[in-house]
């Protein structure tokens, strides 16, 4: 297995996925010329050229509208925004036609998009540019929803959304693009809706999707070492379809869970799962299903003190020892 | 507010001469076929409890969806707003099906699921049918990317209101389209309306809407609506341009609807127009009274065959409406079908995790 | 006190705001001389004229926008989306510039608008038309979201809204304007972030928001006479800020809760509500909340067919007896 | 890329010829003194663990910022996107509060809130600052709005990129103002790419880019952003038709930016801009030097004086940074203030139930 970055990951998935099938074209600002905004699509454009790789003016709200349209007609755009925040002025494309031209052409048309990018705060960029929207989209159905924690399930669950014949919506990170992981040689794929459980454990769940994932590895690695508490460490990874047996499976043997996001808490994913856990295991539950979220407030600029915004390990061993 | 008359005779154009008598008369009973089922639609959606929600009627613009859809090609898609019961019979819809999806049916065009705004035939290059003003506008652009991207020749033909242009995807689009030289035409139908708002309330207009284009560098062309000659010479230019050019171009075609915007609009007889104008446009202008004075004219037709047509389209839309009446709705099963491919394949990945959080 | 109609409520509450503040400006599609799409606003631009009562044309982005950069300048304006479906080509106006722009200007600028119209569905205008979207907006920090069920909460609530100093995203029912209910005469303003118990009861909590609320006040009235079960209905009214005392006080009291909500169940407001009352009453619950949502799908078009997706009495019931 | 060279000497336009010495002196103190800044906000900025986040560096573009600004009256206000540090040091805002928000300190214009991209100053007519391409163009368009409607004798001038004019909300507001007469005026500052993207490669254009607003009936003008007198002179026009007229416009000036769009862009050399590029117009359309050369000419300014002012400027910055780091960052208890307004002031609003749901 090779060690790779988040980002070459995913550079790897697109060029396979673009060799497997013509259909395939790359669609962005900035993704052809420029290499891509975070180098994410470095090298494509060079290799594949001006057809499968394409650099769009900055209007989201039409491109993202055509790489629907052009998917009705049987093409698998994979388009990117260069932020997932960015997607407040593709909405309209997202929620309502993505989501809804199936459903309303009574299943005659089909929609296999994928749209991605990061969506992630902790890079002082502010506000506007810091937006966690798994929540918004995940509400919606006829959405898929995608987030990895790692280079290895980056390029697996990229290959499945590319290959999905429902729109996908794949939510990575700015911060996690530098990172590196193992990643195999040989082809693979991970489907969505299967979960990761990334640490065993018997005292407690942690429950999570996206970078909090590493947050909470390290939290549990220093549980173990100072509190003798060992926690199962779960990664979604596919928000939408949900694996909801592997979260009940975990609880009903730990009897103790916690969910960790970067999302605000306000209707987070940590919400949709806390109350799905409650119902399906009330009896099992020897505490309340506790919830590690970014604080509640818009995301500060001032670098030192957004990170303190941020779920940490620290924060999530907090919550642990409360009900532990 | 006038609808510019035209200055040529468009009979006259290659596309319109070469047309024999019977394809002249299928056009007529194109129009004749929409407006009748429209008339049973209305009239089926007033006795309570048949059909809900908008109903949008195209009665008066019939000569634009039949013109511009009777030069589709192969390769030659069309996708439209709400108002799009003319488009689906004149891409050749049947009534059934749409008369069906009126009342909610399973037997409809889209198994009841879409309604009177959402119509759908892929199979006959027709693409909705959509409820968000303006939002068809990049999705049109999508048809033409996927039509250049397969090498296949051929046009996305966009429909829009004269309202629908002020939704800023609009322009996005024209710029892309303009940018990657993409065939797409939109086609602008000017009713002088967007509900209750004259197109002077909403629109800063010099000579057209279709203008706008000039900021894009997209052709465009000005038309009269209520000729149904015209709106297929017209058409014919920019399907031409779009299939050897592959460019974009927009059009506008005068033209008038003679219910409310919808049937709920009370407000349209006497409120924000005045009644005589809706008289006139509907005994001055309309398409089908001009083209079927034309033919009787080009002595291809006579007030006999006319209204043997006429009721024809009748019988066929009160049929349509008792194959409607008569079919099965939706179970409640149904309700969570058609939402993600996968599942409704049982494939692997529809296997795969949970979709539906209810239960 | 007089029995008038949801929509002349509001329509009473914007006449006295209008009256009272010369700031406040009425803006959206169709409100001025059509009276409205829904005659909300019906006789306000005979009566205030051009000024004060503006129609706009179809750009939603261009209109919300500028109200928004109106309200800087100190204006009040009440936008009108024809239904909050459309606030998908608005969205970035809300959720960026609305909601940020107190926290990114440290405080320098408020924005003291209210957008308002229909969220429901129930009325057969399909997918696109029939969005819930309290969750997606409530979520966000900056923003605050009402839900009025009857037409006294809906003025009192209107007139707090158009005062307060934040922007409030106000959430009606077409399927609400039509019915009637009791208002006062004389004024009176009813406060964000105060549930109302519409019903008082004993055995378990029925909570909620929105037009569901007359269909738990149903349920409760039939749990009571063929069941014996004493149900307290809270109608939320304020779903952002939140009454979370009047919550805790009655879930203490009946031990049992359902949240009701005509949203999809994704991250709903219920799925926050309940994650809440796990967290801070789980030792009174004696069963999980359980939670009344829309199916989880598209709304259909098929008139018969999509009441039976929206929440009933009946379901309610269902769900309460399951647990009682 | 050629920028336009000017045809007339706007030097003896009105505004620009009953200048007194020292304001003109005063106008390349501005434009050094935004130089000077974000060369001492870059420095800092690589040195690690001052700042972070992005940096659009206005350095290059000095001249439209001062030019328009200058002319500001008392009911005109100003609003721009990201590369906000020189529009905001235009108008007024201090070095301290501007280099301590990029250090992301309580004394910052934002409290340290906002950063690079979101520099506010509402006492001074400034609005910002704003991240989301074109985002501000509808806020701009509400300035305008609240401006007429108060009865206020002002304008609303809205600053944008070559980029930011695809985005649909921008035609949107054309459209309205154009409709509503608003006194808003679009400056388009046109550096001719879009990041690594070049105007011809995001946008279809036939002279320029400002001409796009005759779709809407919108008037506009095009100019040579180097010269401040020219970029006086043209604005001067349009805010005089707003506060008479209260009609939009749209100005579009050539400029050019030295460093890449952010920080961050490692590619802006040599990358997608020839490197001969750059240097041409850091020698031959610097709007300091060429200003200076003209004062020079004018006889108002000797070398030893910029030498002076320029040092001086230096030093401000330098001293701005030893603020900055002095100044406190906000603390824990910061985070949840300036999020509603009814909570910061603890109103009966703000005191009735939950508004922050972390815990
Ligand atoms: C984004 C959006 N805003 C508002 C509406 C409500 N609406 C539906 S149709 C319509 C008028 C459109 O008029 P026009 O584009 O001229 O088309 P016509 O109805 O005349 O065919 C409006 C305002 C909508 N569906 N979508
Ligand atoms: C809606 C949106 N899309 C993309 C971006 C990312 N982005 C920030 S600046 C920029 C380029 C804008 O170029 P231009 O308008 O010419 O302004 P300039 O940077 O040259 O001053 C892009 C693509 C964004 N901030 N917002
Ligand atoms: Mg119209
Ligand atoms: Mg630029």
């Amino acid at each position: 297995m090779a060690l790779i970055e988040y980002r070459d990951a995913l550079n790897q998935a697109f060029a396979e996925e673009i060799e497997r099938d013509p259909n395939v074209v790359l669609i962005g600002e900035e993704v052809a010329q420029y290499d891509g905004a975070y180098k994410v699509t470095k090298g494509l454009w060079k290799k594949y050229g001006d057809k499968r790789i394409v650099d769009t003016p900055i209007s989201e709200a039409a491109f993202i509208g055509m790489g629907i349209g052009a998917s009705m007609l049987g093409l698998r755009p994979v388009m990117e925004l260069m932020f997932w925040s960015f997607a407040t002025v593709a909405y309209d494309q997202i929620v309502n036609n993505a989501a809804q031209i199936r459903y309303m052409s009574g299943g005659l048309i089909n929609c296999p998009i994928v749209i991605r990018g990061p969506a992630n705060g902790g890079t002082s960029v502010g506000a506007t540019h810091s937006h966690c929207p798994e929540n918004w989209f995940a509400a919606v159905p006829g959405l898929k929803v995608v987030n990895a924690a790692t280079p290895y399930d980056a390029k697996g669950l990229m290959k499945s959304a590319i290959r999905d014949n429902d729109p996908v919506l794949f939510m990575e990170s700015t911060l996690l693009y530098g990172e590196k992981g193992e990643v195999p040689e040989e082809e693979y794929v991970i489907p969505l809706g299967k979960a990761d459980v990334k640490r065993v454990g018997t005292d407690i769940s942690i429950i999570g999707h996206g970078r909090p994932i590493l947050a909470a590895l390290k939290a549990a690695e220093l549980l173990e070492a100072e509190h003798d508490i060992h926690a199962e460490v779960i990664d979604l990874r596919s928000i939408r379809p949900l694996d909801e047996e592997a979260i009940f499976a975990s609880v009903r043997k730990t009897h103790r869970a916690i969910y960790v996001e970067e999302n605000k808490p306000f209707c987070g994913i940590g919400a949709q799962v806390s109350s799905m856990i409650m119902e399906k295991c009330f009896d099992d539950l020897d505490a309340p299903v506790l919830r590690v979220t970014s604080l509640d407030a818009p995301a500060i600029y001032s670098p030192k003190v957004e990170t303190r915004q941020l779920p940490s390990a620290h924060d999530i061993i907090k919550k642990v020892l409360s009900i532990c | 507010m006038e609808t510019a008359t035209k200055s040529t005779d468009y009979a006259l154009a290659p596309i319109n001469k070469n047309l024999a008598a019977e394809q002249k008369i299928r056009l007529l009973r194109d129009m004749l076929r929409i407006r009748r089922f429209e008339q049973k639609a209305l009239a089926d959606y007033q006795k309570q409890g048949r059909m809900g929600g908008f109903m949008h009627l195209y009665i008066g613009q019939e000569s634009i969806a039949t013109g511009v859809c009777s030069l589709m090609g192969d390769h030659d898609h069309v996708i439209t707003a709400y108002r799009c019961h003319g488009h689906a019979l004149a891409v050749g819809m049947t009534m059934n099906e749409c008369m069906a999806e009126l009342y909610g049916k399973v037997t409809g065009c889209s198994k009841g699921k879409g309604g009177s705004m959402h119509f759908f035939a892929p199979d006959k290059n027709y693409w909705g049918g959509h409820g968000i003003v303006g939002g068809q506008t990049p999705l049109g652009l999508g048809l033409a990317y996927g039509l250049k991207y397969k090498g296949l020749k051929g046009a996305a033909l966009c429909f829009l209101g004269d309202g629908a242009v002020n939704q800023g995807c609009f322009y996005e689009s024209l710029n892309m389209a303009s940018l990657f030289d993409l065939p797409v035409i939109y086609v602008i139908e000017n009713n002088k309306y967007s509900m209750g708002t004259s197109m002077e309330r909403s629109s800063v207009v010099k000579k057209c809407l279709a203008e706008r284009g000039e900021a894009f560098s997209v052709e465009w062309a000005q038309a009269n609506g209520e000729d149904l000659y015209e709106v297929r010479a017209v058409t014919q230019k920019a399907i031409e341009r779009a299939h050897n050019e592959s460019k974009p171009m927009i059009l506008e075609f005068d033209t008038y609807r003679y219910y409310g915007h919808s049937v709920a609009d009370s407000k349209h007889k006497g409120g924000y127009r005045p009644e005589e104008e809706i008289e006139k446009y509907k005994t001055q202008h309309d398409p089908i009274q001009l083209f079927k004075r034309r033919l009787i004219g080009e002595g291809v037709l006579t007030q006999e065959q006319f209204d043997e047509i006429s009721e024809a389209a009748k019988d066929e839309a009160a049929a349509s409406a008792q194959f409607a009446e008569e079919s099965p709705l939706p179970t409640d099963a149904n309700i969570f079908e058609d939402v993600y491919f996968e599942v409704d394949r049982q494939t692997e990945a529809g296997r795969t995790g949970k979709h539906f959080f209810h239960d």
